[in-house]
């Protein structure tokens, strides 16, 4: 029988196990649900395996030694592990997928051929927050002062240069606000300064036990919830659910939208769950980053069909994989054939761009489930573009020799 | 009788003062070198080197340098893993200064850099002892990794706040960067592994290791007897953050290829520690046994559900892995307190008199 | 002269210009000193019997915390889940004294110190396969603590204080005098004390080992218990809490290792000088982020004047 | 180099010897610890080439004297003058340097070293070869090693610890620690010799076996010997001049006779006259 | 301290040990084959050389060696007729055998007077009995009761010592297991803890075995002795019959022939004992 393999390097243990888990869950349960359904895409079954990596970057790259000659794709899952697997993947011929996290120059695909992080990067989802927040009038923002309460390793700063690059065009002030792995339950010195500071706004980019803690803080603080917005991964139901009514307001940028009646979720239910064929917690299916982990499963699937067609086979190979992930399209269309409309904005990627730049809306937590409370929202290609070509750039020059996809004349 | 010593007399202090006064000491280590030379590259796959033997060598180095501070000298120490990534931030920083640099040579600078920022934290230790001086090198490892965080400089400013090895050639052959064979790096780490470790064991055999030795046992009688603390406790300081500099360089170049300032954080310290400990205090042999144990029973431990086909998940075998480690530690302190290589000595000593038991 | 000015000069007029942000700083600096110091209790007391350098206070107060929110999660009521959690705590004792320390009596500092770090491993394997990763939230209510805030108006401005943190301060003073009394006035605490300096002296004037140990993990299981109550009504119950045992270290090495007064001195003065660092000048002059080596590089200072700490015994060097 | 040609029969503890002749001159020497007086305004001198003992009741200041001879307490009244040179404070590790060496009332060698290392650590004062040498072995180094190491062998001979030379001394019974103690001290070939109870705990066979080694290191080395003792026999056999203390006070000072005839010594300490 | 009747017949042993053996560490065998017994209301010593094993001997029997990774490989041990070589140290001392550890073993950090105070550990007779052996303890040595509030750790080595038996004084004890008594005592306060053990035997019954290298008192208070030499008993007998006996006299006594000999004359010659040949 005809297969692909498809290893996650999961975490389900560790400091951010609780984060971790429905985004694991949400993978496999896609996956499984097409084998049972489909019989996996287009008769390949699909093999979907697990590595725990704890979110250590050691254990990380041990798996993805352990992996590369099996799996057709490498999931990371860290910032830390990708930046560690990115320059590997050139050698090995594997493609990193790395939805919606990772290193925001990625996106241009000719120097990072083997990366991709649709539908969106760090630095879209820091435009789409300013965007939204001022209401889409980023003039709006002058004189006014934004803090940035994030996490301090690579992921947690990843969007400090965008930010500060609109800072200098908008006239607005930019306090970025470090907050240590071993402080992430402890945050009164940084909301203190909050306090002190009096910002307008504050943005977060959180992990794990660190948004429960900063949610907590800022309603002990008494500083307005509507002001506070978090990125996508500071937007997680099991965090919001410890915090409960006192996070009433909060409200994080999200590319993926919840919808458990769509005919997706509706099958996964059927096939999956109800035929307890996986577990899954209380109340996790409704939540969005249960869901969000069908849609990433998703473009791992997408990918491998593209390849499918595009080199007419059925059991594509790690590099045909590749091919797919930059060919993705995903038109409305395309997503309401598989069950998907309305959990996600249409996108499509290309040799040079493989973010996809879907946008995303802006979701609130209303005390008991977070709830879109915008139109869908877009980043800024202008912005974003020249420093994507510079940082990757960079990357490339610091790492030489780096190959760079001549062959892409977008 | 398997090791026998009766018999082999010495005539000279010259032939007392040898390497191994024991012969089949010497056979054996000719017969572990020829695995590790020959019979391992020959037979190992990248993953084998990249999981395995690379992490056993880089971390029993490391192991080595905590050990000669700890085991030797008597100092506790809960930093190396933070003095690791001086070494390795010194050795980016050199080889991206001087591109032209010979990556020998840079590693070995970045030596000294490690056994500088050693012995500016082990300063306290002429006036703190035991685990209140734990408390000086914890002060070390927190603030040396938040500098890596915040120093800029250190990582080129580059926008990924992590420092990222570059393909390095030497002698025609790429040893370090995403092109190096993980092979070629093996022989690397190896080589630099077999001279330290040679290094090593001279230093402490003679004068100076006898004086480290002196200082852990009793810090008072070897004042009394004439040392001097403070020279004694900074050389044991130096010379253990050089070696774990070093590691640390190896640890970033030779193996992991990039590194963020959080893998230098205090779990990689007791990582190391572990080792030691487990391996044997004052022992240069416990390190590698130690690493062996505490870095590759994990890898191995993964493959058993898969192998007897267990539908075990992984996060299940984790969970288990973690258990496991920790029970291993316990089980093996308790089987043998000082260690595997006491536990090594006491099978040696059994073989000697066998089969008679006492 | 504007960077001695920085250092010097503006922090305090920062101070001065706001004091009832000042007293909120104060007030945030006390009672994460004595979360701190809470956490430093179940160390000092194991450390006070047997010299053991006990790394497993973190990882207990996670099992503790989670032992007590899992069983209400059962339906177990939550008054009834604290009697039982702490039945778990002393099972845990026993076994931990069963199976680690009595094979290990008379063993080096450092190597008891590894067998913790091993317990540590263990239960964090054994933990997330019971109660799984995923966060927890502490049943505060359930168990009668008051939340809420208490507000005052000082200086024109506002000080807010949370009536969780309140009780924590009054039970953390409780259970300090509680101990201090314990140690210093009964039999068992002396026999503690003195088992610290010698075990095989110990043994031989009939200090029963087993019975110490069991009842001293026990009481460390307790203390677990309530900085797992505490510091769960703060920031949620997860395996992250975890990382917070770092925190007890330097407070650990400035009250002095043996000192129960020593964990609550030390822990306030931390508590309260590194948020002043952080807030005064961490923040505005290094880039903040300075509690995580604050406390550390303070302790060390501190102790290059008195190698012992605050309150530890003297090292005796005789010969 | 035998200093004892003509007997010291000197009663009176003060008695105008030439300074020449002194090796160390003790004076007016007070230590205390918090309110314990451990010495108090103390004199007393050693000659060269005498052995001299220390004697008194549990407690009286014995050990703590030579605590200060050797640099470890520094008194709070009082000078020390060796070989012509006055001091109070100073570091043991000069001490060692200016030729002082002692062995410890409570066992003080390195535990986890074996007997042969334990007397080279002796030594570690006199070898010079840096850690570059050291790490290459070979060489300088080596060479340096052996010839300090026949040094040693030369003194185990002596102390008739050859069997012993590789165990570690943690694992040896506590007669022979004394020895290689005894051993450690004399690697360090020392001018003074102070020796803390090198007797306590030893059966008569090895009391006799320790006394023969403290005369022989005093008549063939020269080595002065100052000595404290609870056994009487070797006091009384082995000393040249006894100083008494009594907490903290000297109470007597002279020949091994006068001092045992002495009412305040029977009293403060002998019990019953020996 | 209350049971004063002394025991009539000696000959019903407290303490018997039956061919024992000792190893460490799994390989170092230090006891091969030693038995002896120590009759009620007794005084036994236990003679013999640096390293001959009664320190094991005595551990062995307070069940202390396991602390130090040795074990009783084979033989019994009987106290009070029962087996006891699987009861904790505890139990042993509830039941009135204790051991004064040799070398001292004082807790550092405590007064000298917690340090009695932790001896009456496994008392329950109330704090004014345990009050009134304390004084009697401050009776038998003035100097500690004026060192009563020092730190151990600071005060004399023979301070020390004495507070360690002072302290074994005050579980009320049965049997003493005295591990070197007079090591670094003053000759005064060697003849006066001798003078105690043999109040304590006479007056309260408290059996002891004494493990001492001073053959010279041990013998003059002893009523029965055994010598170990590398680990088995090569000689006993009643106190007094040691006592002539030509070699004891000359290897443990110092008494040749002649008299007794000076410490200065020691010759440097191998002697043999004539229990080796
Ligand atoms: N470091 C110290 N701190 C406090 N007291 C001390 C210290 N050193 C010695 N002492 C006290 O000083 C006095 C003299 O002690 P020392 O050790 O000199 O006695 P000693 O004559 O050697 O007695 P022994 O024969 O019992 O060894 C004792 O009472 C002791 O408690
Ligand atoms: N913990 C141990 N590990 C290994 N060997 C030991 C240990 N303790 C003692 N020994 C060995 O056992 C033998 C007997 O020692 P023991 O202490 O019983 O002698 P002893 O007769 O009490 O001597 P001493 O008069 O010196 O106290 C010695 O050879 C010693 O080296
Ligand atoms: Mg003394
Ligand atoms: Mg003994």
């Amino acid at each position: 029988e005809d297969a692909v393999n498809v290893t996650n390097l999961s975490y389900r243990t560790g400091p951010f196990a609780a984060t971790g888990t429905p985004l694991m869950n949400g993978q496999r349960d896609y996956m499984l649900m097409l084998n049972e359904r489909d019989g996996g895409v287009n008769g390949v079954k699909l093999v979907y395996d697990e590595c725990e990596t704890g979110y250590n970057t050691e254990k990380g790259a041990e798996c993805y030694e352990k992996t590369k000659g099996s799996s057709i794709v490498t999931q990371p899952w860290s910032t830390g592990i990708t930046l560690q697997v990115l320059p590997k993947s050139n050698v090995d011929k594997i493609p990193i997928l790395a939805p919606g996290y990772g290193f925001s120059p990625m996106s241009d695909g000719k120097v990072f051929q083997w990366a991709f992080n649709p539908p969106a990067s760090y630095w879209d989802g820091a435009s789409m927050i300013l965007k939204n927040i001022s209401e889409g009038n980023l003039d709006s923002l002058k004189g006014k002062k934004i803090v940035l309460l994030h996490l301090d390793a690579p992921y947690g700063k990843e969007p400090i240069p965008l930010l500060q690059a609109y800072a200098e065009k908008y006239g607005f002030t930019l306090l970025p606000i470090p907050v240590g792995v071993k402080e992430m339950q402890n945050q009164s010195a940084q909301w203190l300064q909050i306090r002190r500071e009096r910002p307008d706004f504050v943005l977060m980019w959180g992990w794990g036990a660190m948004n429960v803690g900063a949610v907590t803080e800022a309603a002990k603080t008494k500083f307005p919830m509507d002001k506070f917005v978090g990125i996508w991964w500071s937007g997680h139901d099991g965090d919001m659910k410890s915090v409960g009514e006192a996070g009433k307001g909060y409200r994080s940028i999200s590319w993926s939208l919840p919808h458990s009646e769509s005919s997706v979720m509706q099958d996964i239910k059927k096939y999956v769950l109800d035929a307890k064929k996986a577990e899954i917690g209380e109340g996790e299916f409704d939540w969005v980053f249960y869901q969000r982990g069908v849609l990433i499963s998703m473009f791992t699937v997408e990918g491998i069909k593209a390849a499918q067609a595009h080199f007419n086979t059925k059991v594509v190979s790690a590099e045909q994989l590749r091919w797919g992930l930059e060919n993705l399209k995903l038109d409305e269309a395309a997503l309401k054939a598989i069950g998907m409309d309305g959990m996600i904005a249409p996108f499509s990627t290309a040799c040079n761009n493989h973010a996809g730049h879907a946008g995303g809306w802006m979701l609130q937590w209303d005390g008991a489930k977070f709830v879109k409370v915008s139109d869908h929202i877009t980043a800024d290609a202008e912005m974003i573009d020249p420093l994507v070509q510079t940082e990757a750039k960079k990357y490339a020059e610091a790492n030489a020799p780096w190959p760079i996809n001549e062959e892409c004349k977008m | 009788m398997l090791y026998r010593t009766v018999g082999q007399f010495k005539t000279s202090y010259h032939a007392d003062h040898a390497l191994f006064p024991v012969k089949q000491d010497a056979w054996l280590l000719g017969f572990i070198l020829l695995i590790a030379f020959v019979v391992l590259p020959a037979t190992a796959n990248e993953f084998v080197f990249n999981a395995l033997l690379i992490p056993v060598l880089v971390y029993a180095l490391a192991a080595l340098g905590l050990n000669i501070l700890t085991g030797y000298a008597g100092q506790l120490s809960l930093g190396t893993g933070a003095f690791m990534g001086v070494g390795a931030y010194a050795c980016y920083k050199l080889v991206t200064i001087f591109p032209e640099l010979n990556i020998v040579v840079a590693i070995a600078l970045s030596g000294f850099f490690s056994a500088a920022v050693g012995v500016a934290f082990g300063l306290p230790s002429l006036r703190i002892k035991g685990f209140y001086l734990a408390i000086a090198t914890l002060a070390a490892q927190f603030f040396l990794v938040w500098l890596f965080e915040k120093w800029a400089w250190l990582y080129n400013y580059n926008s990924s706040g992590a420092i990222q090895v570059p393909n390095i050639d030497m002698f025609g052959l790429t040893v370090a960067g995403p092109n190096a064979k993980a092979v070629v790096q093996y022989y690397f780490v190896l080589c630099v592994v077999c001279l330290i470790t040679w290094f090593a064991i001279n230093i402490t055999r003679g004068r100076i290791g006898r004086i480290w030795k002196s200082v852990r046992d009793m810090d008072i009688a070897a004042e009394l007897v004439g040392i001097n603390l403070m020279k004694a406790k900074l050389s044991a300081f130096a010379v253990s953050s050089y070696i774990v500099g070093v590691a640390g360089a190896l640890f970033v170049f030779l193996w992991r290829g990039a590194a963020e300032p959080v893998l230098f954080d205090i779990p990689l310290s007791f990582r190391v520690l572990f080792i030691v400990i487990i391996g044997g205090m004052g022992s240069i042999l416990g390190n590698y046994l130690g690493a062996v144990l505490i870095v590759a029973l994990p890898v191995l431990i993964s493959f058993v559900p898969g192998a007897l086909g267990l539908p075990v998940s992984s996060a299940m075998v984790e969970h288990l892995n973690t258990m496991i480690v920790g029970a291993t530690i316990i089980g093996f302190l308790i089987l043998e307190p000082h260690g595997l290589a006491r536990l090594w000595a006491i099978i040696r000593e059994k073989l000697v008199i066998w089969p008679f038991p006492h | 002269m504007d960077f001695l000015n920085s250092i010097l000069v503006k922090p305090f007029a920062d101070m001065a210009g706001a004091p009832d942000f000042l007293l909120q700083v104060l007030w945030e600096g006390l009672v994460a000193g004595v979360l701190y110091a809470l956490i430093a209790l179940g160390f000092v007391l194991i450390y006070k019997s047997s010299r053991i350098f006990n790394f497993a206070q973190g990882i207990m107060v996670v099992f503790a915390a989670l032992t007590l929110v899992g069983l209400h999660e059962k339906g177990v009521p939550a008054l009834l889940a604290v009697p039982l959690t702490l039945l778990v705590m002393f099972i845990l004792a026993v076994v931990i004294e069963r199976v680690v320390l009595r094979p290990l009596v008379n063993q080096p500092d450092m190597i008891l110190f590894m067998a913790t770090i091993g317990i540590t491993l263990f239960l964090v394997g054994f933990g997330e396969i019971i109660f799984g990763g995923e966060n927890k939230v502490m049943i505060t209510e359930q168990l009668y603590i008051p939340t809420g805030s208490i507000e005052f108006e000082p200086f024109g401005g506002f000080v807010s204080i949370e009536q969780k943190d309140v009780t924590a301060v009054v039970g953390a003073i409780l259970l300090v005098a509680g101990l201090i009394l314990f140690l210093n006035r009964s039999k068992m605490g002396r026999a503690i004390r003195a088992l610290g300096d010698d075990h095989q002296a110990a043994l031989s004037v009939g200090i029963s080992l087993s019975t110490i140990w069991v009842l001293v993990w026990f009481i460390a299981g307790v203390i677990a218990l309530v900085t797992g109550i505490v510091w769960g009504a703060r920031a949620g119950v997860s395996f992250a809490l975890e990382v917070i045992a770092f925190k007890a270290l330097p407070v650990l090495m400035l009250g002095g290792l043996e000192s129960v007064l020593g964990a609550i001195v030390g822990g306030l003065a931390i508590g309260i000088l590194e948020k002043l660092f952080e807030i005064y000048w961490g923040q505005p002059l290094l880039g903040g982020n300075t509690e995580t080596w604050f406390a550390f590089v303070f302790a060390l200072i501190v102790l290059l004047f008195r190698p012992q700490g605050l309150f530890g015994e003297r090292i005796i060097e005789r010969v | 180099m035998n200093s004892r040609a003509e007997p010291l029969i000197i009663v009176a503890p003060d008695d105008g010897i030439p300074a020449g002749d002194l090796l160390m001159d003790v004076k007016n020497v007070s230590l205390s610890f918090g309110g314990v007086k451990a010495i108090t305004d103390i004199s007393f001198n050693v000659r060269k080439g005498e052995i001299r003992a220390i004697i008194g009741p549990n407690g009286a200041g014995k050990t703590s004297m030579l605590n200060v001879i050797n640099g470890f307490y520094t008194p709070q009244k009082g000078t020390i003058v060796f070989r012509g040179e006055e001091r109070r404070a100073m570091k043991p590790h000069h001490a060692v340097r200016q030729g002082i060496a002692r062995t410890f009332q409570n066992v003080a060698l390195f535990k986890g070293m074996s007997t042969l290392d334990n007397i080279m650590a002796g030594r570690s004062v006199m070898m010079k070869r840096n850690l570059f040498w050291q790490m290459f072995w070979h060489g300088p180094a080596l060479r340096e090693e052996i010839e300090h190491r026949e040094k040693v062998e030369e003194i185990i001979d002596f102390l008739e610890i050859q069997h012993i030379r590789r165990t570690p001394v943690g694992k040896l019974p506590y007669g022979l620690q004394k020895r290689v103690e005894l051993g450690r001290a004399l690697a360090m070939e020392p001018s003074l010799l102070l020796l803390d109870e090198p007797m306590a705990g030893m059966n008569l066979e090895e009391k006799e076996d320790m006394s023969r080694f403290i005369i022989d290191v005093n008549r063939q080395r020269g080595t002065t010997i100052a000595l404290i003792e609870h056994d009487m026999g070797v006091v009384m056999d082995l000393s040249d001049r006894v100083v008494v203390l009594d907490y903290g006070k000297k109470i007597a000072d002279g020949t091994p006779d006068a001092v045992k005839s002495n009412q305040n010594v029977i009293d403060a300490y002998l019990g019953v006259a020996h | 301290m209350t049971n004063a009747a002394p025991q009539s017949e000696p000959a019903t042993p407290i303490l018997s040990v039956n061919n024992i053996e000792v190893i460490y560490d799994h390989v170092i065998l230090v006891l091969k084959g030693v038995s002896l017994t120590v009759p009620k209301g007794g005084i036994t010593a236990l003679l013999g050389a640096n390293g001959a094993g009664k320190t094991t001997t005595l551990k062995a029997i307070s069940n202390l060696l396991h602390a130090e990774r040795g074990e009783v490989t084979k033989g019994t041990i009987v106290f009070e007729g029962d087996e006891i070589q699987s009861l904790s140290p505890n139990q042993l001392v509830r039941r009135g055998c204790i051991q004064v550890m040799e070398g001292r073993h004082c807790f550092g950090h405590l007064s000298v007077e917690d340090n009695l105070m932790t001896g009456a550990f496994t008392r329950r007779d109330g704090a004014a009995a345990i009050r009134a052996d304390l004084d009697l303890v401050y009776e038998y040595f003035p100097r500690l009761k004026v060192r009563r509030t020092s730190q151990a750790g600071y005060t004399s080595g023979g301070e020390q010592q004495i507070t360690a038996i002072g302290r074994a004084l005050m579980s009320k004890p049965k049997m003493i297991l005295l591990d070197e008594p007079s090591m670094g005592l003053a000759p005064q306060l060697v003849e006066e803890i001798f003078e105690i053990v043999k109040k304590l035997n006479e007056e309260q019954g408290v059996s002891f075995l004494l493990a001492e290298q001073n053959t010279n008192i041990a013998l003059r208070y002893a009523k029965y002795g055994y010598i170990l030499e590398s680990g088995r008993i090569v000689l006993d007998g009643e106190a007094q019959a040691l006592r002539e006996n030509e070699d004891v006299k000359e290897f443990y006594l110092g008494v040749a022939g002649e008299g007794r000999k000076s410490f200065k004359d020691v010759k440097h010659y191998k002697r043999r004992k004539r229990w080796l040949a």
